[in-house]
Protein backbone atom coordinates (compact mmCIF):
# COMPACT_ATOMS: atom_id res chain seq x y z
CA UNK A 1 0.00 0.00 0.00
CA UNK A 2 1.20 3.32 -1.04
CA UNK A 3 -0.65 5.15 0.98
CA UNK A 4 0.93 7.35 4.58
CA UNK A 5 0.41 5.17 7.77
CA UNK A 6 -2.88 6.30 9.85
CA UNK A 7 -3.33 6.32 13.20
CA UNK A 8 -6.63 4.95 14.30
CA UNK A 9 -8.63 6.37 17.77
CA UNK A 10 -11.64 4.50 18.68
CA UNK A 11 -14.39 6.35 20.15
CA UNK A 12 -17.16 4.53 21.67
CA UNK A 13 -19.93 4.28 23.84
CA UNK A 14 -21.61 7.55 24.66
CA UNK A 15 -19.11 10.52 23.65
CA UNK A 16 -21.32 12.79 26.11
CA UNK A 17 -20.45 15.75 28.90
CA UNK A 18 -20.14 12.36 31.45
CA UNK A 19 -16.84 11.67 29.24
CA UNK A 20 -16.08 14.90 28.04
CA UNK A 21 -12.44 15.18 29.60
CA UNK A 22 -11.47 11.26 29.07
CA UNK A 23 -12.45 12.19 25.17
CA UNK A 24 -10.62 15.45 24.91
CA UNK A 25 -7.54 13.89 26.23
CA UNK A 26 -7.47 10.53 24.11
CA UNK A 27 -7.77 12.65 20.90
CA UNK A 28 -5.02 15.27 22.18
CA UNK A 29 -2.95 12.14 23.05
CA UNK A 30 -2.88 10.52 19.69
CA UNK A 31 -1.85 13.89 18.53
CA UNK A 32 1.92 13.56 19.02
CA UNK A 33 3.82 13.39 15.28
CA UNK A 34 2.28 14.48 11.91
CA UNK A 35 0.56 10.87 11.14
CA UNK A 36 -2.59 11.55 10.01
CA UNK A 37 -5.42 10.16 11.93
CA UNK A 38 -9.02 8.47 11.86
CA UNK A 39 -11.23 8.37 14.30
CA UNK A 40 -13.81 5.54 14.16
CA UNK A 41 -17.00 5.86 15.72
CA UNK A 42 -18.63 2.94 14.86
CA UNK A 43 -19.51 1.54 18.25
CA UNK A 44 -20.74 5.39 19.18
CA UNK A 45 -24.17 5.21 20.63
CA UNK A 46 -24.61 8.52 21.31
CA UNK A 47 -22.69 12.26 20.69
CA UNK A 48 -23.66 15.56 21.33
CA UNK A 49 -22.24 19.21 21.39
CA UNK A 50 -19.43 18.14 24.09
CA UNK A 51 -18.57 15.36 22.10
CA UNK A 52 -18.19 17.39 19.19
CA UNK A 53 -16.48 20.13 20.66
CA UNK A 54 -13.32 17.92 21.54
CA UNK A 55 -13.14 16.67 18.51
CA UNK A 56 -12.85 20.44 16.45
CA UNK A 57 -10.70 20.87 19.23
CA UNK A 58 -7.85 17.88 18.13
CA UNK A 59 -8.89 19.03 14.60
CA UNK A 60 -7.26 22.11 15.03
CA UNK A 61 -4.48 20.42 17.09
CA UNK A 62 -4.12 18.25 14.16
CA UNK A 63 -4.09 20.96 11.75
CA UNK A 64 -1.58 22.89 13.87
CA UNK A 65 1.12 20.42 13.35
CA UNK A 66 -0.16 19.74 9.34
CA UNK A 67 -1.59 16.35 9.92
CA UNK A 68 -5.11 15.49 9.10
CA UNK A 69 -8.33 14.36 11.23
CA UNK A 70 -11.35 12.45 9.80
CA UNK A 71 -13.92 10.73 10.71
CA UNK A 72 -15.15 7.28 10.06
CA UNK A 73 -18.29 4.89 10.15
CA UNK A 74 -20.58 7.62 11.84
CA UNK A 75 -24.12 6.52 13.03
CA UNK A 76 -27.52 8.40 11.22
CA UNK A 77 -27.49 10.11 15.18
CA UNK A 78 -23.42 11.07 14.85
CA UNK A 79 -23.76 12.16 11.16
CA UNK A 80 -27.11 14.27 12.04
CA UNK A 81 -25.49 16.12 14.47
CA UNK A 82 -22.67 16.90 12.20
CA UNK A 83 -24.65 18.18 10.03
CA UNK A 84 -26.84 19.99 12.03
CA UNK A 85 -23.05 21.76 13.56
CA UNK A 86 -22.57 22.22 9.62
CA UNK A 87 -19.77 20.56 10.66
CA UNK A 88 -19.64 17.60 7.81
CA UNK A 89 -18.11 20.12 5.15
CA UNK A 90 -15.07 20.43 7.74
CA UNK A 91 -14.26 17.18 9.35
CA UNK A 92 -13.24 14.35 5.94
CA UNK A 93 -16.36 12.15 6.83
CA UNK A 94 -15.75 8.56 5.72
CA UNK A 95 -18.55 5.86 5.69
CA UNK A 96 -15.99 2.57 6.47
CA UNK A 97 -12.39 1.81 7.58
CA UNK A 98 -11.29 0.50 3.83
CA UNK A 99 -12.57 3.80 2.56
CA UNK A 100 -11.03 6.07 5.13
CA UNK A 101 -7.69 4.02 4.67
CA UNK A 102 -7.45 4.09 0.92
CA UNK A 103 -8.13 7.70 0.81
CA UNK B 1 -37.72 13.60 52.93
CA UNK B 2 -39.28 11.96 50.02
CA UNK B 3 -42.84 11.38 51.22
CA UNK B 4 -43.43 15.49 50.89
CA UNK B 5 -43.18 15.32 46.83
CA UNK B 6 -45.41 12.16 46.65
CA UNK B 7 -48.50 14.33 48.26
CA UNK B 8 -48.29 17.33 46.36
CA UNK B 9 -49.89 16.83 43.16
CA UNK B 10 -48.86 16.81 39.72
CA UNK B 11 -50.16 19.19 37.70
CA UNK B 12 -52.77 17.67 35.08
CA UNK B 13 -52.16 20.65 32.71
CA UNK B 14 -49.97 24.17 33.39
CA UNK B 15 -52.79 25.97 32.51
CA UNK B 16 -51.61 26.55 29.28
CA UNK B 17 -53.85 24.40 26.58
CA UNK B 18 -56.66 21.94 27.33
CA UNK B 19 -55.26 19.74 24.85
CA UNK B 20 -52.14 18.71 26.56
CA UNK B 21 -51.35 16.15 28.80
CA UNK B 22 -48.53 15.36 31.30
CA UNK B 23 -46.46 12.45 30.23
CA UNK B 24 -44.38 12.33 33.37
CA UNK B 25 -41.99 14.49 35.72
CA UNK B 26 -38.03 13.68 36.23
CA UNK B 27 -35.92 14.91 39.05
CA UNK B 28 -32.61 14.31 38.96
CA UNK B 29 -28.96 16.31 40.74
CA UNK B 30 -27.78 18.16 37.60
CA UNK B 31 -24.60 16.12 36.93
CA UNK B 32 -23.38 15.25 33.72
CA UNK B 33 -23.67 11.38 34.68
CA UNK B 34 -27.38 11.53 35.23
CA UNK B 35 -28.09 12.28 31.03
CA UNK B 36 -27.89 8.47 30.05
CA UNK B 37 -30.47 7.70 32.16
CA UNK B 38 -32.83 11.19 30.88
CA UNK B 39 -31.95 10.72 27.46
CA UNK B 40 -33.95 7.51 26.96
CA UNK B 41 -37.15 8.87 28.81
CA UNK B 42 -37.26 11.75 26.47
CA UNK B 43 -36.96 9.21 23.28
CA UNK B 44 -40.07 6.86 24.67
CA UNK B 45 -42.10 10.24 24.98
CA UNK B 46 -40.91 11.58 21.78
CA UNK B 47 -42.47 8.27 20.28
CA UNK B 48 -45.71 7.98 22.14
CA UNK B 49 -46.29 11.49 20.87
CA UNK B 50 -45.64 9.98 17.27
CA UNK B 51 -42.58 11.28 16.45
CA UNK B 52 -40.52 8.32 14.13
CA UNK B 53 -36.70 8.00 15.42
CA UNK B 54 -35.32 10.66 13.62
CA UNK B 55 -37.85 13.41 15.37
CA UNK B 56 -37.13 11.47 18.59
CA UNK B 57 -33.28 11.91 18.21
CA UNK B 58 -33.54 15.87 17.69
CA UNK B 59 -35.85 15.93 20.67
CA UNK B 60 -33.05 14.02 22.96
CA UNK B 61 -30.38 16.20 21.40
CA UNK B 62 -32.35 19.37 22.47
CA UNK B 63 -33.09 18.22 25.64
CA UNK B 64 -29.88 16.47 26.49
CA UNK B 65 -28.58 20.22 25.53
CA UNK B 66 -30.55 22.69 27.43
CA UNK B 67 -29.71 19.94 30.69
CA UNK B 68 -26.06 20.38 30.38
CA UNK B 69 -26.40 24.07 29.91
CA UNK B 70 -28.35 24.34 33.38
CA UNK B 71 -25.44 22.00 34.69
CA UNK B 72 -22.70 24.11 33.37
CA UNK B 73 -23.74 27.48 32.83
CA UNK B 74 -26.92 27.56 35.15
CA UNK B 75 -25.56 25.52 38.24
CA UNK B 76 -21.38 26.51 37.61
CA UNK B 77 -21.37 22.70 38.48
CA UNK B 78 -23.05 22.33 41.51
CA UNK B 79 -23.63 18.49 42.00
CA UNK B 80 -26.17 19.35 44.45
CA UNK B 81 -28.52 21.31 42.59
CA UNK B 82 -31.27 19.84 40.76
CA UNK B 83 -32.98 19.91 37.39
CA UNK B 84 -36.66 19.04 37.00
CA UNK B 85 -37.88 17.76 33.54
CA UNK B 86 -41.28 17.41 32.78
CA UNK B 87 -43.11 16.17 29.03
CA UNK B 88 -45.83 16.70 27.62
CA UNK B 89 -48.06 15.49 24.77
CA UNK B 90 -49.24 18.52 23.21
CA UNK B 91 -51.45 16.79 20.71
CA UNK B 92 -49.52 18.06 17.52
CA UNK B 93 -46.26 17.27 19.17
CA UNK B 94 -44.17 17.40 22.09
CA UNK B 95 -43.26 19.81 24.88
CA UNK B 96 -40.32 19.32 27.63
CA UNK B 97 -39.86 21.69 30.09
CA UNK B 98 -36.78 21.89 32.50
CA UNK B 99 -37.29 23.81 35.55
CA UNK B 100 -33.95 24.65 37.69
CA UNK B 101 -33.21 27.02 40.75
CA UNK B 102 -29.98 28.18 39.45
CA UNK B 103 -29.51 32.61 39.30
CA UNK B 104 -32.42 34.19 36.62
CA UNK B 105 -30.34 33.40 33.45
CA UNK B 106 -30.55 36.62 30.65
CA UNK B 107 -31.57 35.40 27.01
CA UNK B 108 -30.03 37.91 25.41
CA UNK B 109 -26.69 36.07 26.37
CA UNK B 110 -27.62 32.54 25.43
CA UNK B 111 -27.14 32.24 21.51
CA UNK B 112 -24.58 29.78 20.08
CA UNK B 113 -21.07 30.92 18.24
CA UNK B 114 -21.26 32.07 14.11
CA UNK B 115 -21.60 28.39 12.97
CA UNK B 116 -18.62 29.94 10.30
CA UNK B 117 -16.23 30.77 13.68
CA UNK B 118 -15.01 27.17 13.79
CA UNK B 119 -13.97 26.26 17.48
CA UNK B 120 -14.80 23.75 20.44
CA UNK B 121 -18.13 25.07 22.16
CA UNK B 122 -20.54 27.01 21.26
CA UNK B 123 -23.37 24.68 19.96
CA UNK B 124 -25.24 23.86 22.49
CA UNK B 125 -28.05 26.34 22.13
CA UNK B 126 -28.00 25.95 18.23
CA UNK B 127 -28.69 22.70 18.41
CA UNK B 128 -31.76 23.26 20.53
CA UNK B 129 -33.07 25.81 18.22
CA UNK B 130 -32.27 23.38 14.97
CA UNK B 131 -34.18 20.40 16.56
CA UNK B 132 -37.05 22.20 18.02
CA UNK B 133 -39.62 24.82 16.60
CA UNK B 134 -39.56 26.76 19.87
CA UNK B 135 -37.31 27.73 22.46
CA UNK B 136 -38.08 29.68 25.19
CA UNK B 137 -36.40 30.70 28.62
CA UNK B 138 -38.44 32.23 31.06
CA UNK B 139 -38.72 32.96 34.95
CA UNK B 140 -39.58 30.00 36.64
CA UNK B 141 -43.32 30.18 37.95
CA UNK B 142 -43.43 31.40 41.30
CA UNK B 143 -39.73 32.81 42.06
CA UNK B 144 -36.44 31.18 42.17
CA UNK B 145 -34.94 29.98 39.30
CA UNK B 146 -35.47 29.39 35.54
CA UNK B 147 -38.19 27.34 33.11
CA UNK B 148 -37.18 26.55 29.91
CA UNK B 149 -39.44 25.07 27.03
CA UNK B 150 -39.10 23.06 24.66
CA UNK B 151 -41.33 22.71 21.78
CA UNK B 152 -41.73 20.27 18.82
CA UNK B 153 -44.55 19.74 16.55
CA UNK B 154 -44.80 16.91 14.05
CA UNK B 155 -44.02 16.67 10.86
CA UNK B 156 -48.36 17.43 9.12
CA UNK B 157 -49.40 14.28 7.23
CA UNK B 158 -48.36 14.15 3.68
CA UNK C 1 -48.56 24.17 40.14
CA UNK C 2 -45.87 22.34 38.83
CA UNK C 3 -43.59 24.72 40.95
CA UNK C 4 -43.75 23.61 44.23
CA UNK C 5 -42.63 20.21 42.99
CA UNK C 6 -39.61 22.01 41.84
CA UNK C 7 -38.68 23.53 45.04
CA UNK C 8 -39.02 21.01 47.31
CA UNK C 9 -35.79 19.51 47.89
CA UNK C 10 -34.83 16.23 46.54
CA UNK C 11 -33.56 13.84 49.04
CA UNK C 12 -29.69 13.14 48.71
CA UNK C 13 -30.80 9.67 50.79
CA UNK C 14 -33.36 8.10 52.93
CA UNK C 15 -31.50 8.21 55.65
CA UNK C 16 -30.84 4.71 55.45
CA UNK C 17 -27.24 4.22 53.48
CA UNK C 18 -24.91 6.22 53.42
CA UNK C 19 -23.41 4.45 50.78
CA UNK C 20 -26.52 4.85 48.64
CA UNK C 21 -27.39 7.39 45.86
CA UNK C 22 -30.28 8.82 44.40
CA UNK C 23 -30.29 8.51 40.42
CA UNK C 24 -33.74 9.92 39.94
CA UNK C 25 -37.03 10.64 40.84
CA UNK C 26 -40.16 9.83 38.17
CA UNK C 27 -43.52 11.02 38.52
CA UNK C 28 -46.43 9.64 36.88
CA UNK C 29 -50.42 8.77 36.39
CA UNK C 30 -51.59 5.59 36.84
CA UNK C 31 -52.14 4.55 33.63
CA UNK C 32 -51.04 1.61 31.69
CA UNK C 33 -49.12 3.43 28.85
CA UNK C 34 -47.20 5.36 31.13
CA UNK C 35 -45.21 2.14 31.72
CA UNK C 36 -42.97 2.01 28.41
CA UNK C 37 -41.63 5.33 29.38
CA UNK C 38 -40.63 4.09 32.99
CA UNK C 39 -38.75 0.99 31.16
CA UNK C 40 -36.20 2.26 29.08
CA UNK C 41 -35.12 4.74 32.29
CA UNK C 42 -35.07 1.92 34.33
CA UNK C 43 -32.92 -0.17 32.26
CA UNK C 44 -30.84 2.80 31.87
CA UNK C 45 -30.45 3.12 36.09
CA UNK C 46 -29.69 -1.17 36.42
CA UNK C 47 -27.16 -0.41 33.82
CA UNK C 48 -25.68 2.35 35.52
CA UNK C 49 -25.56 0.14 38.53
CA UNK C 50 -23.61 -1.87 36.79
CA UNK C 51 -25.92 -4.82 35.56
CA UNK C 52 -26.00 -6.49 32.55
CA UNK C 53 -28.37 -7.08 29.80
CA UNK C 54 -29.91 -9.73 31.64
CA UNK C 55 -30.12 -8.33 34.89
CA UNK C 56 -31.70 -4.55 33.86
CA UNK C 57 -34.32 -6.82 31.69
CA UNK C 58 -35.06 -8.93 34.87
CA UNK C 59 -35.33 -4.98 37.03
CA UNK C 60 -37.35 -3.78 34.21
CA UNK C 61 -40.14 -6.63 34.99
CA UNK C 62 -40.48 -6.39 37.88
CA UNK C 63 -41.02 -2.77 37.95
CA UNK C 64 -43.62 -2.63 35.60
CA UNK C 65 -45.41 -5.59 37.76
CA UNK C 66 -45.07 -3.59 40.74
CA UNK C 67 -46.37 -0.26 38.86
CA UNK C 68 -49.30 -2.84 37.24
CA UNK C 69 -50.04 -3.77 40.63
CA UNK C 70 -50.88 -0.32 42.12
CA UNK C 71 -52.74 0.66 38.83
CA UNK C 72 -55.00 -2.38 39.24
CA UNK C 73 -55.02 -3.14 42.49
CA UNK C 74 -54.58 -0.11 44.22
CA UNK C 75 -56.03 2.51 42.70
CA UNK C 76 -58.19 -0.03 40.63
CA UNK C 77 -57.83 2.09 37.30
CA UNK C 78 -58.34 5.49 38.44
CA UNK C 79 -55.93 7.57 35.92
CA UNK C 80 -55.98 10.79 37.65
CA UNK C 81 -54.02 9.27 40.67
CA UNK C 82 -49.95 9.45 40.40
CA UNK C 83 -47.28 7.31 41.18
CA UNK C 84 -43.53 8.18 42.18
CA UNK C 85 -40.72 6.22 41.72
CA UNK C 86 -36.90 6.69 42.63
CA UNK C 87 -34.02 4.68 41.80
CA UNK C 88 -30.85 4.16 44.12
CA UNK C 89 -27.38 3.37 43.23
CA UNK C 90 -26.62 1.13 46.42
CA UNK C 91 -23.07 0.43 45.69
CA UNK C 92 -23.46 -3.33 45.57
CA UNK C 93 -27.17 -2.74 43.89
CA UNK C 94 -29.99 -0.92 42.94
CA UNK C 95 -33.22 -0.29 44.98
CA UNK C 96 -36.27 1.28 43.15
CA UNK C 97 -38.86 2.39 45.67
CA UNK C 98 -42.30 3.05 43.88
CA UNK C 99 -45.09 5.28 46.27
CA UNK C 100 -48.78 5.27 45.92
CA UNK C 101 -51.29 7.36 48.15
CA UNK C 102 -53.92 4.27 47.43
CA UNK C 103 -55.61 2.66 50.34
CA UNK C 104 -52.82 0.57 52.43
CA UNK C 105 -52.30 -3.00 51.34
CA UNK C 106 -52.41 -6.06 53.32
CA UNK C 107 -48.82 -7.67 52.54
CA UNK C 108 -50.97 -10.23 53.46
CA UNK C 109 -53.20 -10.71 50.54
CA UNK C 110 -49.83 -9.88 48.10
CA UNK C 111 -49.15 -13.35 47.04
CA UNK C 112 -48.98 -15.09 43.37
CA UNK C 113 -50.79 -18.23 42.42
CA UNK C 114 -49.65 -21.26 42.39
CA UNK C 115 -47.64 -21.87 39.75
CA UNK C 116 -48.80 -25.32 39.13
CA UNK C 117 -52.10 -24.36 39.10
CA UNK C 118 -51.79 -23.18 35.63
CA UNK C 119 -54.59 -20.18 34.45
CA UNK C 120 -54.67 -16.40 33.66
CA UNK C 121 -53.06 -13.85 36.05
CA UNK C 122 -51.31 -14.42 39.31
CA UNK C 123 -47.62 -13.87 38.07
CA UNK C 124 -46.87 -10.67 38.82
CA UNK C 125 -45.74 -10.77 42.12
CA UNK C 126 -44.09 -14.05 40.96
CA UNK C 127 -42.26 -12.57 39.00
CA UNK C 128 -41.09 -9.66 41.09
CA UNK C 129 -39.46 -12.05 43.79
CA UNK C 130 -38.09 -14.28 41.56
CA UNK C 131 -36.43 -10.85 39.28
CA UNK C 132 -35.03 -9.24 42.80
CA UNK C 133 -33.48 -10.04 46.03
CA UNK C 134 -35.66 -8.52 48.32
CA UNK C 135 -39.49 -7.15 48.01
CA UNK C 136 -40.63 -5.13 51.25
CA UNK C 137 -44.34 -4.07 51.66
CA UNK C 138 -44.08 -0.78 53.66
CA UNK C 139 -46.78 2.00 54.62
CA UNK C 140 -45.75 5.45 53.12
CA UNK C 141 -43.69 7.51 54.86
CA UNK C 142 -45.81 10.20 56.62
CA UNK C 143 -48.82 8.25 56.21
CA UNK C 144 -51.18 7.77 53.33
CA UNK C 145 -50.69 5.39 50.47
CA UNK C 146 -47.75 2.55 50.08
CA UNK C 147 -44.06 2.38 49.63
CA UNK C 148 -42.73 -0.73 48.04
CA UNK C 149 -39.23 -1.34 47.91
CA UNK C 150 -37.50 -3.84 45.40
CA UNK C 151 -33.70 -4.64 45.87
CA UNK C 152 -31.25 -6.64 43.70
CA UNK C 153 -27.79 -6.96 44.59
CA UNK C 154 -25.23 -7.19 41.57
CA UNK C 155 -23.87 -10.81 41.08
CA UNK C 156 -20.79 -11.54 43.13
CA UNK C 157 -17.62 -11.34 40.49
CA UNK C 158 -16.22 -14.82 39.83
CA UNK D 1 -46.40 -30.98 3.13
CA UNK D 2 -48.36 -33.84 5.11
CA UNK D 3 -48.48 -31.47 8.13
CA UNK D 4 -52.09 -30.41 9.15
CA UNK D 5 -52.86 -26.35 8.51
CA UNK D 6 -51.48 -24.29 10.64
CA UNK D 7 -52.82 -20.79 11.92
CA UNK D 8 -50.44 -18.40 12.11
CA UNK D 9 -51.01 -14.85 14.52
CA UNK D 10 -48.68 -12.40 15.15
CA UNK D 11 -47.99 -10.25 18.16
CA UNK D 12 -45.65 -7.05 17.79
CA UNK D 13 -44.54 -4.15 20.03
CA UNK D 14 -45.17 -4.29 23.60
CA UNK D 15 -47.44 -6.90 24.70
CA UNK D 16 -47.99 -5.26 27.76
CA UNK D 17 -51.00 -3.75 30.18
CA UNK D 18 -51.54 -1.35 27.48
CA UNK D 19 -52.16 -3.26 25.16
CA UNK D 20 -53.75 -6.61 27.31
CA UNK D 21 -56.77 -6.13 26.07
CA UNK D 22 -56.00 -5.87 22.29
CA UNK D 23 -53.81 -8.94 23.00
CA UNK D 24 -56.48 -11.14 24.64
CA UNK D 25 -59.49 -10.61 21.76
CA UNK D 26 -56.79 -10.59 18.98
CA UNK D 27 -55.82 -14.22 20.40
CA UNK D 28 -59.49 -15.29 21.16
CA UNK D 29 -60.75 -14.58 17.76
CA UNK D 30 -58.23 -16.59 16.08
CA UNK D 31 -59.63 -20.04 18.15
CA UNK D 32 -62.49 -20.33 16.15
CA UNK D 33 -62.07 -23.69 14.86
CA UNK D 34 -59.82 -26.77 15.25
CA UNK D 35 -57.46 -25.49 13.40
CA UNK D 36 -54.10 -25.55 15.81
CA UNK D 37 -52.65 -21.94 16.22
CA UNK D 38 -48.75 -21.03 16.05
CA UNK D 39 -47.83 -17.54 17.73
CA UNK D 40 -45.58 -15.66 16.16
CA UNK D 41 -43.48 -13.35 18.72
CA UNK D 42 -40.61 -12.54 16.72
CA UNK D 43 -41.84 -8.77 16.79
CA UNK D 44 -42.38 -8.84 19.81
CA UNK D 45 -40.44 -6.02 21.87
CA UNK D 46 -41.24 -6.41 25.39
CA UNK D 47 -43.76 -8.85 27.03
CA UNK D 48 -45.28 -9.08 31.28
CA UNK D 49 -47.74 -11.00 33.03
CA UNK D 50 -50.41 -8.99 31.22
CA UNK D 51 -49.80 -10.54 27.69
CA UNK D 52 -48.29 -14.11 29.82
CA UNK D 53 -52.13 -13.96 30.82
CA UNK D 54 -53.79 -13.64 27.55
CA UNK D 55 -51.24 -16.28 26.45
CA UNK D 56 -52.43 -18.78 28.95
CA UNK D 57 -56.31 -18.08 28.85
CA UNK D 58 -55.87 -18.57 24.75
CA UNK D 59 -53.88 -22.18 25.43
CA UNK D 60 -56.82 -22.97 27.65
CA UNK D 61 -59.43 -22.04 24.94
CA UNK D 62 -57.68 -23.94 22.49
CA UNK D 63 -57.44 -26.73 24.52
CA UNK D 64 -61.39 -26.78 24.98
CA UNK D 65 -61.75 -27.26 21.35
CA UNK D 66 -58.97 -29.54 21.17
CA UNK D 67 -56.52 -27.70 19.14
CA UNK D 68 -52.99 -26.68 20.17
CA UNK D 69 -51.12 -23.38 20.66
CA UNK D 70 -47.20 -23.21 20.03
CA UNK D 71 -45.22 -19.98 20.92
CA UNK D 72 -42.75 -19.38 17.78
CA UNK D 73 -39.47 -17.28 17.88
CA UNK D 74 -39.13 -15.61 21.03
CA UNK D 75 -36.55 -12.90 21.82
CA UNK D 76 -34.11 -13.59 25.12
CA UNK D 77 -36.53 -11.40 27.46
CA UNK D 78 -39.95 -13.15 26.03
CA UNK D 79 -37.96 -16.35 26.96
CA UNK D 80 -36.46 -15.66 29.85
CA UNK D 81 -40.58 -14.44 31.07
CA UNK D 82 -41.85 -17.82 30.10
CA UNK D 83 -39.36 -19.96 31.82
CA UNK D 84 -39.31 -17.50 35.33
CA UNK D 85 -43.23 -18.38 34.85
CA UNK D 86 -42.21 -22.40 34.42
CA UNK D 87 -44.38 -22.21 31.49
CA UNK D 88 -41.64 -23.03 29.07
CA UNK D 89 -42.83 -26.48 29.76
CA UNK D 90 -46.76 -25.52 29.58
CA UNK D 91 -46.39 -24.28 25.79
CA UNK D 92 -44.75 -25.55 22.80
CA UNK D 93 -42.00 -23.55 21.94
CA UNK D 94 -40.35 -23.58 18.74
CA UNK D 95 -37.30 -21.56 17.56
CA UNK D 96 -38.10 -20.71 13.92
CA UNK D 97 -41.41 -21.20 11.46
CA UNK D 98 -40.07 -23.73 9.68
CA UNK D 99 -39.24 -25.68 12.73
CA UNK D 100 -42.63 -24.55 14.02
CA UNK D 101 -44.82 -25.73 10.99
CA UNK D 102 -43.03 -29.08 10.29
CA UNK D 103 -43.59 -30.24 14.14
N1 LIG E 1 -28.94 27.76 31.14
C1 LIG E 1 -28.09 28.78 30.91
N2 LIG E 1 -27.86 29.69 31.89
C2 LIG E 1 -26.99 30.71 31.67
N3 LIG E 1 -26.33 30.91 30.51
C3 LIG E 1 -26.51 30.04 29.51
C4 LIG E 1 -27.39 28.94 29.66
N4 LIG E 1 -27.41 28.25 28.49
C5 LIG E 1 -26.55 28.89 27.68
N5 LIG E 1 -26.00 29.97 28.27
C6 LIG E 1 -25.03 30.93 27.65
O1 LIG E 1 -25.10 30.78 26.24
C7 LIG E 1 -23.81 30.43 25.70
C8 LIG E 1 -23.96 29.49 24.51
O2 LIG E 1 -24.42 28.21 24.93
P1 LIG E 1 -24.20 26.95 24.00
O3 LIG E 1 -24.61 27.29 22.61
O4 LIG E 1 -24.92 25.82 24.61
O5 LIG E 1 -22.64 26.69 23.98
P2 LIG E 1 -21.61 26.39 25.16
O6 LIG E 1 -22.41 25.85 26.31
O7 LIG E 1 -20.66 25.39 24.59
O8 LIG E 1 -20.95 27.69 25.46
C9 LIG E 1 -23.07 29.82 26.87
O9 LIG E 1 -21.67 29.92 26.72
C10 LIG E 1 -23.60 30.63 28.05
O10 LIG E 1 -22.93 31.85 28.16
N1 LIG F 1 -50.23 -3.02 45.10
C1 LIG F 1 -51.18 -3.91 45.53
N2 LIG F 1 -52.19 -3.49 46.30
C2 LIG F 1 -53.13 -4.36 46.74
N3 LIG F 1 -53.15 -5.66 46.43
C3 LIG F 1 -52.17 -6.15 45.64
C4 LIG F 1 -51.13 -5.30 45.17
N4 LIG F 1 -50.30 -6.06 44.43
C5 LIG F 1 -50.79 -7.31 44.44
N5 LIG F 1 -51.92 -7.38 45.18
C6 LIG F 1 -52.73 -8.61 45.44
O1 LIG F 1 -51.89 -9.74 45.16
C7 LIG F 1 -52.49 -10.56 44.16
C8 LIG F 1 -51.43 -11.22 43.29
O2 LIG F 1 -50.80 -10.24 42.48
P1 LIG F 1 -50.04 -10.68 41.16
O3 LIG F 1 -49.17 -11.84 41.49
O4 LIG F 1 -49.35 -9.48 40.61
O5 LIG F 1 -51.14 -11.21 40.14
P2 LIG F 1 -52.42 -10.46 39.53
O6 LIG F 1 -52.18 -9.01 39.62
O7 LIG F 1 -52.49 -10.98 38.12
O8 LIG F 1 -53.59 -10.94 40.37
C9 LIG F 1 -53.44 -9.65 43.41
O9 LIG F 1 -54.50 -10.34 42.79
C10 LIG F 1 -53.92 -8.71 44.52
O10 LIG F 1 -54.98 -9.30 45.24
Amino acid sequence: MSAPQKRVIELSGDVDLEHAADTRQMLLDAIDGTTDLLVDLSAVTYIDSSGIASLVEALQAAHDIGATLGLVALSTQALRVFELARLDKVFPIYPDMPTAMSA
Amino acid sequence: MTGNSARSQLPSTDGNAAAEQLLLEIRFFAKPDRLKLIRPVVLAAARMCGFDEQGGQDIVLATDEACQNVIIHGYRGQPDKQITLTAYDIADGIQIRLRDTAPAADPAHIHPRDLDDIRPGGLGTHFMQAAMDDVVYLPAPGGVGNLLRLTKHLPRQP
